[in-house]
């Protein structure tokens, strides 16, 4: 892994990206001894407009916290990918949701789709869509462990051990859905 | 009999004691001090002494027995 | 502890014009501190700013002077951080009503365990007897030399509707009432509140007709009746009168009772893990 | 024995309330507002669990008013809040100083003036903090950048405002309010804590505001032995109105010298790469972490660029800029206003230095990218002056 790992996760409020930042930035800095930070951009408004959150998971102190050159785009509104599609570099990945995004061709990025929405649902809860991507992400990047995000999910959800399970198996769909590549 | 003492000093000649006593037994000195004049009309209700705005009267005495 | 000790003797005589209601107010207000047997530590008289809040200047209790219209919010994180103490807030009318009136119905709802003991003379006395939120409709001020064209507030009415267990108006003139007032609202448990109708000679009055500093006392007399006799008026007849009496009496857990719930399900929460 | 340390990645302005509560405070009145609002919805949660008190009042006037009430009390207090409360607590920020209660306010700072733009950085109440309220005074100010300072500072901030018996103004950012970063929330040390000092004397004999020479005189608690007089207005030792103008010059010269004359205790600054350097970054907050940025990259390409970062705002640390000013060739200042710390900055400079700013205030952060244009554009002109 580079040094320095910079991940936006894009979307529209209310769909759980600053929880799914904060699980990476978790498992980071506490289960992998790594650096994170995680800044979100939103607007006044809690729930249905664009936000993005930007993690950054480095091996050195981060100074500035915001994403400079992309490494990894998460895309879960037709409105973020359009944002990003664009923008980002060769090096990138880009990763959408095919349920709700019609995607452009010829992109400098690669990028893959899945269908994020149709498998939160599978798992009976389509706010498990931010779980099944950070599944995705793992094992995409291998930016931090199967295991440190597995320590996070348990610590976070020790107490209610049907959410926990729910979001294990969202986590380990995602898992799957990337093997499958 | 009772007795009002009006601390000269504390007093500012607001009338407010001779005007509202019961019994009116205030009079007034020419710069305003009140003198408890007609004490043996005095009931020693305390009206004047609960309601004097500078804390300047002091009931003394009782009826005399 | 004496009455007289509650006072600070060697700042006397008293700072307020001749005729003013406050060391009326301020006098049964020490009286009731010796028949409920404060103490000066265990007692903090708060004040704004006004006539009315140089009260604390002469009371030997703890104290605390802050600004215009806040007493009542400095009063109660003085309440809420000791509950043990017996917190007494001054203001007049500008203070509580006008400038602070947001606080007062909001303490009034909060039911934050504080006296406060608004002393209502109609006008700003200190800046030069200016209207205020009760000045009556049609008095003189000297900001409505024209005749004022606003309504005063009820201010016990509003505090009453805010919540409050205990509310109660008395006038100076009626100071014998008025203390029993006091003396009941320092007793109950939650926020009280007592409204004390006042006279300002000096400006209210001379503006209006009663310059002697008797006159505007007996202006209040004439115009006082009570609760009672006050449903049997109609509105535009209970708009002049100044309405004596309760208007409010009851129990209601006050805020830092119930906090202490606050602080047991916290801990509850914190025992059991993150 | 060791002592606990708990790791966690959370916002700075949940840092701040394990801070406050590691400090001993243990009362929050406030009324929320972005992007301050997790420091207190942390404080709900995190206060009654240490036997401390929340409260949500109806304004920032009254919060700012409770705050400095339960501190007389004796219960260490704060608040926090965003520009538009921040400048409704102007007044009553006044009350603390004048009447010397300890207290702490968070302002995390927003974008623009009125109600700006809620959610977005910006430093533009530099000077606000300073002179924000009327009348002369003294004010500490603190500034943290990463979320470890909103914790460990937070503690200074208390100790501070314990010690001098004023208000604390920890003046944050939303960069630095919403991070999550990694932080240490450790066991604090008892004999780190100030707490207020405590009169030994006689009850009658106290007066609350005695003070002496170098220090502030120890203040009582309501309920206490003593009886306290605490007042706003200009009082003498004893808290009663006094209106001589010997009395008033007297108090106003205190509250000022009490902080001006402990700078060396009170004035905290980083040095980066200082030693050796052309140009000092001089920065606060959320820049710091843009100048830091910066300056690894700068270094790379062999540049000799250091930073000063201030995080005591106030009083300002004229020495340790002066120092700066005299040992580089220039001093770059980048901050979220349109040159409020900068102006600071050249009123020192009697050096020639050449002293640029980085300005922003479109509410985005500065990029390390735009202070290394301006190093490169600083070097060209001062390649000029000096040769």
């Amino acid at each position: 892994m580079k040094s320095r790992y910079e991940i936006i996760l894009s979307g529209v409020g209310g769909q759980g990206l600053v929880v799914g930042g904060t699980i990476l930035g978790e498992a980071a800095t506490m289960f992998e001894n790594l650096n994170s930070t995680l800044t979100t951009s939103y607007g006044v408004e809690t729930r249905g407009t664009f936000t993005k959150s930007d993690v950054i998971i480095s091996k050195d102190e981060i100074f500035f916290p915001e994403v400079v050159e992309e490494d990894f785009v998460l895309a879960l509104a037709q409105v973020s990918y359009d944002k990003y599609a664009k923008l980002i570099n060769e090096n990138c990945i880009l990763v959408y949701d095919c349920n709700s995004i019609d995607p452009v061709d010829h992109l400098k990025a690669r990028q893959y789709g899945f269908p994020i929405t149709d498998a939160a649902r599978e798992i009976g809860n389509i706010a498990t869509a931010n779980i099944i991507s950070l599944g995705l992400i793992v094992k995409m990047t291998g930016v931090v462990s199967v295991e440190s995000v597995t320590n996070v999910l348990k610590e976070q959800f020790s107490k209610k051990p049907k959410i926990y399970e729910m979001n294990l198996n969202a986590f380990n769909k995602g898992l799957e859905m990337a093997e499958q590549l | 009999m009772w007795k009002v003492e009006v601390n000269e000093k504390l007093c500012k000649r607001c009338g407010i004691c001779s005007t509202f006593c019961p019994v009116k037994v205030f009079t007034c000195e020419i710069d305003g001090l009140p003198v408890h004049t007609y004490q043996e009309k005095c009931t020693g209700c305390n009206l004047c002494v609960l309601r004097c705005p500078d804390i300047a009267l002091t009931l003394t005495g009782g009826k005399e027995q | 502890m004496k009455a007289q000790e509650f006072l600070v003797k060697e700042k006397f005589p008293l700072f307020w014009c001749a005729g003013c209601g406050n060391g009326s107010v301020m006098h049964a207000i020490v009286r009731c501190f010796e028949k409920l047997n404060y103490t000066r530590e265990n007692t903090v008289v708060v004040t704004g700013i006004g006539c009315w809040g140089k009260g604390d200047d002469y009371i030997n209790t703890n104290t605390f002077h802050g600004t215009h219209g806040r007493a009542l919010a400095f009063g109660t994180g003085i309440k809420l951080a000791n509950p043990e103490l017996n917190v007494v807030v001054l203001m007049g009318d500008g203070d509580g009503a006008t400038i602070g009136g947001n606080h007062l119905i909001h303490a009034a709802r909060r039911n934050v365990d504080v006296t406060s003991i608004v002393v209502n003379n109609l006008n700003y006395g200190m800046t030069g007897g200016q209207y205020s939120g009760t000045t009556p409709c049609n008095k003189t001020t000297s900001t409505s030399r024209y005749g004022h064209i606003e309504h005063g507030f009820d201010l016990s009415g509003l505090v009453a509707a805010a919540g409050a267990p205990y509310v109660a108006r008395g006038s100076v003139y009626g100071i014998v009432q008025l203390e029993k007032f006091i003396l009941e609202a320092l007793k109950k448990k939650g926020f009280s509140f007592v409204e004390a109708i006042s006279q300002c000679p000096t400006h209210f009055g001379r503006l209006n007709g009663m310059k002697e500093p008797a006159g505007m006392l007996n202006w209040i007399k004439e115009n006082s009746v009570s609760v009672s006799s006050a449903n049997q008026l109609s509105d535009s007849e209970r708009e002049n009168k100044f309405i004596l009496g309760k208007f409010a009496d009851k129990e209601k857990e006050d805020y830092s009772t119930k906090y202490l719930r606050v602080i047991r399900e916290a801990k509850k929460i914190k025992e059991g893990g993150k | 024995m060791t002592k606990k340390q708990d790791i966690r990645f959370i916002q700075g302005n949940v840092a701040m309330v394990e801070g406050a509560i590691a400090a001993g405070a243990r009362f929050y009145a406030g009324y929320p507002i972005t992007p301050s609002s997790e420091v207190a919805e942390a404080s709900s949660i995190r206060l009654p669990q240490e036997d401390g008190l929340y409260v949500q009042m109806e304004d920032e006037i009254a919060s700012i008013a409770a705050i400095i009430g339960a501190s007389a009390s004796g219960k260490k207090s704060y608040t926090a809040t965003s520009g538009p409360g921040f400048s409704l607590m102007q007044e009553n920020l006044g009350v603390a100083i004048m009447a010397e209660v300890p207290c702490v306010i968070i302002n995390v700072q927003r974008s623009g003036p009125s109600t700006g733009l809620a959610t977005k950085p910006a430093q533009g109440d530099f000077l606000q903090s300073r002179w924000g309220t009327h009348g002369d005074h003294g004010i500490i100010v603190l500034s943290p950048s990463t979320v470890q300072d909103c914790f460990d500072l937070m503690i200074d901030a208390f100790n501070y405002a314990e010690k001098y018996r004023t208000p604390v103004i920890f003046l944050a950012d939303e960069i630095v309010g919403h991070i999550r970063e990694k932080v240490v929330i450790r066991e604090v040390d008892e004999n780190e804590i100030i707490n207020r000092a405590q009169p030994d004397c006689e009850p009658e004999e106290y007066k609350p505001f005695n003070h002496t020479e170098n220090g502030v005189a120890p203040l009582a608690p309501f309920g206490d032995k003593y009886v306290v007089r605490l007042s706003g207005s200009t009082h003498d030792e004893r808290g009663f109105p006094c209106s001589r103008p010997d009395n008033a010059d007297k108090f106003i010269r205190h509250y000022t010298d009490k902080i001006e004359k402990n700078y060396k205790d009170i004035v905290k600054v980083r040095k980066y790469n200082l030693e050796d350097v052309d140009i000092t970054l001089v920065a606060f907050g959320g820049s710091t972490r843009s100048a830091l940025e910066a300056m690894n990259m700068a270094r790379k390409e062999g540049k000799k660029v250091g930073v000063l970062q201030l995080v005591t705002l106030w009083p300002f640390p004229e020495d340790e800029v002066i120092d700066a000013l005299i040992n580089s060739k220039a001093v770059i200042v980048p901050e979220m206003n349109l040159g409020q710390m900068i102006r600071e900055v050249k009123r020192l400079n009697d050096f020639n230095t050449v002293v640029q700013g980085v300005n922003r205030i479109d509410s985005m952060a500065i990029t390390p990218k735009e202070i290394l244009d301006k190093i490169a554009e600083v070097e060209n002109e001062s390649s000029r002056i000096f040769g």
